[in-house]
């Protein structure tokens, strides 16, 4: 069962079992989600500049998420799709922190593996990747790595492109590296590990 | 400690039918009552299923007369409800109504718990506190002071006009005090009204006439409350006449000086800054009264020490450059506060570009835009002042029922935009839409106006507007404006091209609201609007005796019930009069002079200004008719010297004991 | 041991905002913890602090006192007092070897059932964890009177 | 004037090389001071927050940490400025959540004590760096500065998403239309012209993931600033720079189009009016070119090597017909 953050939950005054994957949600996002508090009105869907592509609006996927929809809700491409603008976040009436459970149903497709188009999840773990071997991002690495891997077709175009960043020192050939690697990494394993268990 | 007093207790444990019975023990927690208690007085402890009923009312009388009672606790409902009803019982059969005392053990046990066990546990600790209060507690006398037949009522608007007449009709004298240069309020400003759509002005100019010339109601626009003393019956109100710098005995409301006046100003009151006026003027052609006033800010003269056109002009030689405000006082036993809104600033939804976009209007802006007197004659056209537009969105809930501006609803948006969807399409033939996230028309004929709209071919969407920009995408969308939304029974987000967007704006509370409540001892709610005595039964009364709200100011609502709760505060207001006189709880504090070592700690704590300090006798005093029985000071005074009646240091003790059960008689092992 | 040690709380509360919330909370039927007693006074400005003492002295294990939020004091102005002295009162409870948590102040307007509902119960467990305050407890020419005390406290919750 | 904490991030060494130079090149004028956050890590960016929560703040934490601690050594400055949008947005946020979820700051600290840190929430300021150019320093100064006026350069002020939103310090003029970013131009005389797309994304990491969703993204905002008749566009944040300068060329080529747009930061904007040398600000390094923009204003950028090898026509991605129905989609929304 879900533990119960909200208020009048623990005062007893509203029912869990009606709120248990939106709660679940919740629970896993960063901040006070006030997801309960969605009235549907579509501020989100309406304000989302990259609405056209997800296969549900961010309303529509709240809906469905009040509906206990687990397995489409983690299927949609749309938390894939959000570009973290934030102009949602600021004009929900209802102070939704949308943004936040975007990023959650993201972590949430890929411990389920429900997401349909790997792309996104595998350039976010590239990247990961990078961060924690090298305590910085790395351009280079990454976008070899990514387009190899993903869009083959478009390395010819982009060509002219990397060539440019590269003689206009716009990108490093080789990683950048912190110095306390070791302390780091620490940080991180015990960081997972709390994430198990919480 | 209390064992010393012989009182006689009576218990009374009401059932409730099975409200309280169902989760308290009442028969055992009657038993416990006169065992427990027995040796702090209680002499009887009885049960019944109703004693709010008259049989259960007689019970009480009888074992007073009969047992020769001294004091009474009933353990029933919160006194808010029936402490009057067993106090008028007590009084009935002899005893004085204050030393009659409930203890709520519905509200506070039977409704809140459910374990019957611990339930009738917390009712015996309220019933113990309750008997070792009553104790304590002292006769009283109501006191009673007399009622001033006049009445104050403060805003001009159609709640504060129909106040106003319904008392001045009765006979009675009524004060109509109005900020601006003439009475009419917001809803001189419409032009039509919803839902039969009859025209504003020609529904209200009578009503304003009428009250213009009543002779039981002194009319003083361009004036303020500056100043309120005293208390329900007797209040002592100071008011600002603001210089209209025109003398009013002479004026005959001509215009000539309006008409000669060379300076022109925006006017942002009355044309909600969509239309000029003069620097001396009378806001509309129906203004009541006729006399213009001359604002000194834009007046040349005033400037530059030269013009005096108007005093030229002027056939009566009315104007008067060296009038001075002048304050008037006035007293009233009653007093109305009607004092209505103001419209949600729209340039804070930023993103819905209003002040950015000069086709943005907001509802006043409309209102006054398809007004047959308005700066256009009615023609609805775009900011250029010609265009007709082609193709209007109305968006709904601009700054309400949002956590960034306000939460509440401001009720009249909806129908407002279904009335603005009807006129642009009766005037303009143009394509409308409306946004929504709710349609509220729950009035009566309010819904069948919704339908009527909806065979005007008005395009509905259901979504809250996410913006209203400029930057076009599309070649169709060039020199547009583009509201962007999602249409929520489509699931798709969608970008319409209009040439013209109205903002349904909000109500808010009067930017004063707080500043005028605190000057009339009244509260604001959260959100900043006047609070009401009761939510349900008692919506035009405030907490303080002798103050009524109406309109408005109470919060959003529409013609129709602004006018109702007109009617009901002034049939509030009439009644007290009637009664001639009205009774005060006695709950009041008084000093001991013989303890007062006139420290004066007290002396700054009283927002009523009751406490006063006796420069002579070095010693403070109260006056009780002041005195609104809060307590502060008494729980201030380091020397106890001061005491409050009803709420006594000895009767809260006692019921701190009680309720812990240290009055409980200890049974030998 | 806190675990099933059940708190006597007592509350104070304003006639005009926070006594008429706990009504509402009653008529709303919600359910609260039935730890806390409610004592009714004109305005949370009337609380004499010792009134606070002699409850803590008298067995109870928490007081909770409870006004209009600020700026709408029925009596304009004086929950702020309350606030003062509220903060003084902390102070000197410290002062006194006692948790400050025992004491607590909430808001809580006439409209507010459900915070009223809510805050009593939060009150609750925060005295739970707490403990019980030993002071002042019965001595043992009241042995009995102690026997009932913790007979009540045995009643499951 | 004080001290301040700079967290550069990752792309101010790489891809926005010329934001770094030229805020270096403007400090001396200006009298600013930074000091750098000894062995600072990456913020995770917009991708660490979408696969796991704790370690996701937990990194970003490490750098407030080591603020924190080399703050107490400084005299008594309490802010850390970062002038990349996502960098200042990701340690703003953890700041705020870690204090308003504090069983989050709980766990965070559990894992920064693994590596003997810890960070208490809200000890530190984040501000992004033009917070400090207009509140701190102050366009009076600005203005007293300028040698050069940017007159009769047509610039569209680009202020990015992430900047003046979620805004949990409330420190912007407004979260659609904030005025800091024009204010500043205005101050050093540029014709800044009203983009009512100020705020707009510019696709943020879509162009690595779903190249058509930022292109289409990337043309409104070019299209609009063309539109508008601007010479250049101006930007405070590296993830917009890189998105539509290096993409341009791409987009262009996927809609056909031919549009020129480029953008600098707002810092070089400043060392020019400053009166500085392009060559100290990393101007040219621009993949398009601001060439004939600065021309306007008569300054002289030296040539560059140009991208070699122009791809021919016939090597642009296919269309794919996703988009193609969004835009049918999109005109039939505006019927």
């Amino acid at each position: 069962m879900p533990q119960m953050t909200d208020e009048r939950v623990r005062a007893g005054l509203a029912r869990e079992e009606d709120l248990s994957l939106l709660h679940e949600v919740s629970m896993k996002t960063a901040g006070v989600s006030h997801l309960e508090m969605c009235i549907q009105c579509g501020t989100c869907g309406g304000s989302c500049p990259v609405a056209m592509d997800m296969d549900h609006t961010p309303r529509m996927l709240f809906a469905m998420l009040r509906a206990g929809m687990r397995e489409e809700v983690l299927r949609s491409n749309t938390p894939w799709i959000c570009v973290s603008c934030y102009h949602c976040v600021v004009r929900c009436p209802q102070e939704v922190h949308i943004a936040d459970v975007m990023y959650t149903l993201k972590s949430m497709a890929i411990k389920a593996k429900l997401y349909s188009d790997s792309t996104a999840p595998h350039f976010s773990q590239t990247f990961v990747d990078m961060v924690e071997s090298y305590g910085r991002s790395y351009e280079f690495g990454l976008a070899t790595r990514h387009y190899l891997k993903h869009f083959p077709l478009r390395l010819p175009g982009m060509m002219p492109m990397g060539f440019g960043m590269i003689t206009k020192g716009r990108m490093a050939i080789t990683p950048k590296k912190i110095r306390h690697m070791d302390q780091l990494r620490a940080i991180l394993k015990c960081a997972k590990q709390l994430e198990l268990t919480s | 400690m209390s064992e010393k007093k012989q009182e006689r207790v009576g218990v009374y444990v009401c059932h409730c039918g099975t409200n309280i019975a169902g989760t308290v023990d009442v028969p055992g927690l009657t038993k416990w009552s006169e065992e427990k208690l027995k040796h702090q007085g209680v002499v009887i402890a009885r049960d019944y299923k109703f004693m709010c009923s008259s049989l259960g009312q007689e019970l009480i009388e009888k074992d007073i007369k009969e047992l020769g009672l001294t004091r009474v606790v009933v353990a029933a409902c919160s006194p808010h409800l029936h402490e009057k009803t067993f106090r008028t019982a007590a009084k009935n059969a002899g005893l004085n109504p204050y030393l009659c005392e409930l203890a709520s053990i519905r509200e506070q046990v039977s409704w809140v718990h459910t374990d019957k066990a611990v339930a009738t546990e917390k009712a015996k600790a309220v019933v113990a506190g309750a008997v070792s209060r009553v104790i304590e507690n002292v006769p009283l006398e109501e006191i009673k002071v007399p009622i001033n037949p006049n009445t104050l009522v403060v805003g001009g608007g159609i709640a504060g006009i129909q106040a106003a007449l319904e008392i001045a009709n009765a006979g009675l004298h009524v004060y109509l005090v109005e900020r601006e240069p003439s009475i009419g309020g917001h809803m001189a400003q419409f032009d039509k009204t919803f839902p039969t759509l009859d025209c504003s002005a020609c529904i209200l100019t009578p009503r304003m006439v009428e009250a213009g010339t009543h002779p039981n109601i002194t009319l003083l626009t361009w004036s303020e409350v500056v100043n309120v003393a005293g208390y329900v019956g007797s209040f002592n109100v100071t008011i600002k006449k603001k210089a209209r710098f025109v003398k009013e005995d002479l004026c005959t409301g001509c215009g000539i000086c309006e008409e000669k006046c060379p300076k022109k100003v925006i006017d942002e009151v009355f044309e909600a800054g969509l239309g000029y006026r003069k620097a001396v003027y009378t806001p509309f052609a129906q203004a009541v009264p006729k006399f213009p006033v001359m604002d000194k800010q834009n007046c040349t003269y005033f400037i530059k020490g030269t013009c005096k056109a108007c005093e030229k002009f002027c056939p009566t030689g009315a104007i008067d450059f060296n009038q001075q405000d002048e304050l008037i006082n006035i007293e009233v036993g009653n007093i109305i506060l009607a004092t209505g809104y103001d419209l949600f600033d729209a340039r804070r939804v930023s993103n819905y570009g209003y002040g950015r976009l000069p086709n943005v209007f907001t509802s006043l802006e409309f209102e006054r835009l398809s007004n047959a007197a308005g700066p256009t004659n009615g023609d609805i056209v775009l900011r250029d002042g010609k265009t007709t537009p082609k193709s209007v969105g109305i968006i709904h809930c601009v700054g309400s029922r949002d956590k960034n501006f306000n939460n509440y609803c401001s009720v009249i948006c909806c129908m407002q935009g279904l009335k603005f969807a009807h006129l642009v399409h009766e005037r303009t033939g143009a394509t409308v839409y409306n946004f929504y996230i709710d349609m509220r028309t729950a009035y009566k004929a309010y819904d069948e106006f919704y339908q009527r709209v909806l065979e005007e071919d008005t395009l509905f969407v259901r979504g809250k507007v996410a913006e209203v920009t400029n930057a076009a995408r599309y070649e169709s969308e060039k020199g547009k404006l583009i509201i962007q939304v999602e249409d929520t029974l489509a699931g798709k987000q969608r970008r319409i091209a209009v040439d013209m967007v109205i903002l349904s704006s909000g109500l808010q509370p009067r930017h004063d609201a707080k500043e005028v409540g605190k000057m009339f001892g009244i509260s604001c709610s959260t959100d900043g609007w006047f609070t009401e005595k009761h939510p349900k039964l008692d919506p035009v009364a405030t907490m303080t005796e002798g103050i009524y709200i109406a309109g408005c100011a109470q919060g959003p609502k529409d013609i129709p019930s602004s006018v109702a709760q007109g009617a009901a505060a002034s049939a509030r207001v009439l009644n007290k009069i009637l009664q001639k006189e009205v009774a005060l709880e006695p709950i009041k504090a008084s000093v001991n002079e013989e303890m007062c070592s006139g420290c004066r700690i007290c002396n700054g704590l009283c927002p009523f200004n009751a406490i006063s300090f006796l420069e002579d006798r070095m010693v403070t005093e109260i006056n009780p008719a002041l005195c609104q029985g809060c307590g502060t000071c008494v729980a201030a005074c380091p020397a106890g010297a001061i005491s409050g009646t009803g709420f006594s240091d000895e009767q809260i003790m006692a019921q701190i004991d009680g309720l812990l059960f240290r009055n409980l008689e200890p049974v030998e092992a | 041991m806190t675990e099933n040690f059940e708190p006597t709380i007592i509350g104070f509360t304003c006639n005009w905002c926070s006594y008429r919330a706990a009504d509402l909370a009653g008529t709303a039927r919600m359910k609260y913890a039935p730890n806390v007693r409610l004592i009714r006074m004109m305005c949370s400005g009337r609380l004499d602090p010792t009134f606070v003492l002699r409850a803590l002295s008298n067995g109870a294990d928490g007081v909770m006192i409870t006004g209009c939020h600020p700026g709408e004091c029925h009596y304009l102005e004086q929950n702020y007092k309350a606030l003062r002295r509220y903060l003084l009162l902390k102070r000197v409870l410290q002062g006194l070897g006692i948790e400050p948590g025992r004491v607590k102040l909430v808001w809580a307007s006439a409209a507010e059932g459900a915070r009223f509902a809510s805050e009593t119960t939060l009150f609750v467990e925060e005295i739970r964890k707490l403990g019980p305050l030993n002071w002042g407890k019965p001595v043992e020419t009241l042995d009995s009177l102690q026997e009932q005390i913790s007979k009540l406290e045995e009643v499951p919750a | 004037m004080n001290k301040y904490l700079l967290y550069p991030g990752c792309s101010m060494e790489s891809s926005a090389k010329a934001y770094m130079e030229s805020l270096d090149a403007i400090m001396e004028p200006l009298d600013l001071h930074f000091e750098e956050i000894e062995d600072w890590n990456c913020c995770g960016a917009t991708e660490y927050l979408g696969i796991n929560l704790i370690p996701a703040y937990s990194l970003i934490a490490r750098n407030l940490a080591l603020a924190a601690t080399q703050a107490k050594q400084m005299n008594g400055t309490r802010t850390v400025v970062a002038p990349c949008s996502a960098c200042y947005l990701n340690l703003a946020k953890a700041d705020y959540y870690m204090q308003e979820r504090p069983s989050l700051g709980v766990k965070v600290n559990e894992a920064l004590e693994a590596g003997g840190l810890q960070y208490e929430a809200g000890t530190l300021d984040v501000r992004h760096l033009i917070d400090i150019l207009v509140y701190d320093v102050g366009l009076e100064t600005i203005r007293s500065k300028v040698m050069r006026s940017l007159k009769g350069l047509k610039v569209v002020p680009y202020m990015g998403c992430m900047l003046p939103r979620p805004d949990y310090q409330h420190r912007w003029s407004d979260h659609e239309h904030p005025t800091e970013l024009d204010d500043l131009l205005r101050a050093l005389g540029a014709d800044v012209i009203d983009y009512p797309l100020t705020t707009s994304c510019c696709g943020g990491h879509m162009s690595q993931i779903g190249p058509e969703t930022a292109f289409e993204l990337i043309r409104r905002l070019v299209a609009d600033a063309d539109e508008r008749g601007a010479h250049l566009m101006a930007t405070v944040c590296p993830m917009c720079q890189m998105n539509i300068d290096a993409y341009q060329n791409e987009m262009n080529h996927f809609f056909g189009t031919e549009y020129h747009m480029p953008i600098l930061f707002f810092t070089q904007l400043m060392g020019l009016a400053f009166g500085l040398p392009p060559s100290e600000l990393g101007i040219g390094t621009e993949l398009v070119s601001s060439r004939n923009a600065l021309a306007n204003i008569g300054v002289e950028v030296p040539l560059t090597q140009e991208p070699a090898a122009p791809r021919k026509k016939n090597e642009g991605l296919p269309m794919p017909p996703r988009l193609l129905k969004t835009q049918q989609r999109e005109k039939e929304a505006v019927k």
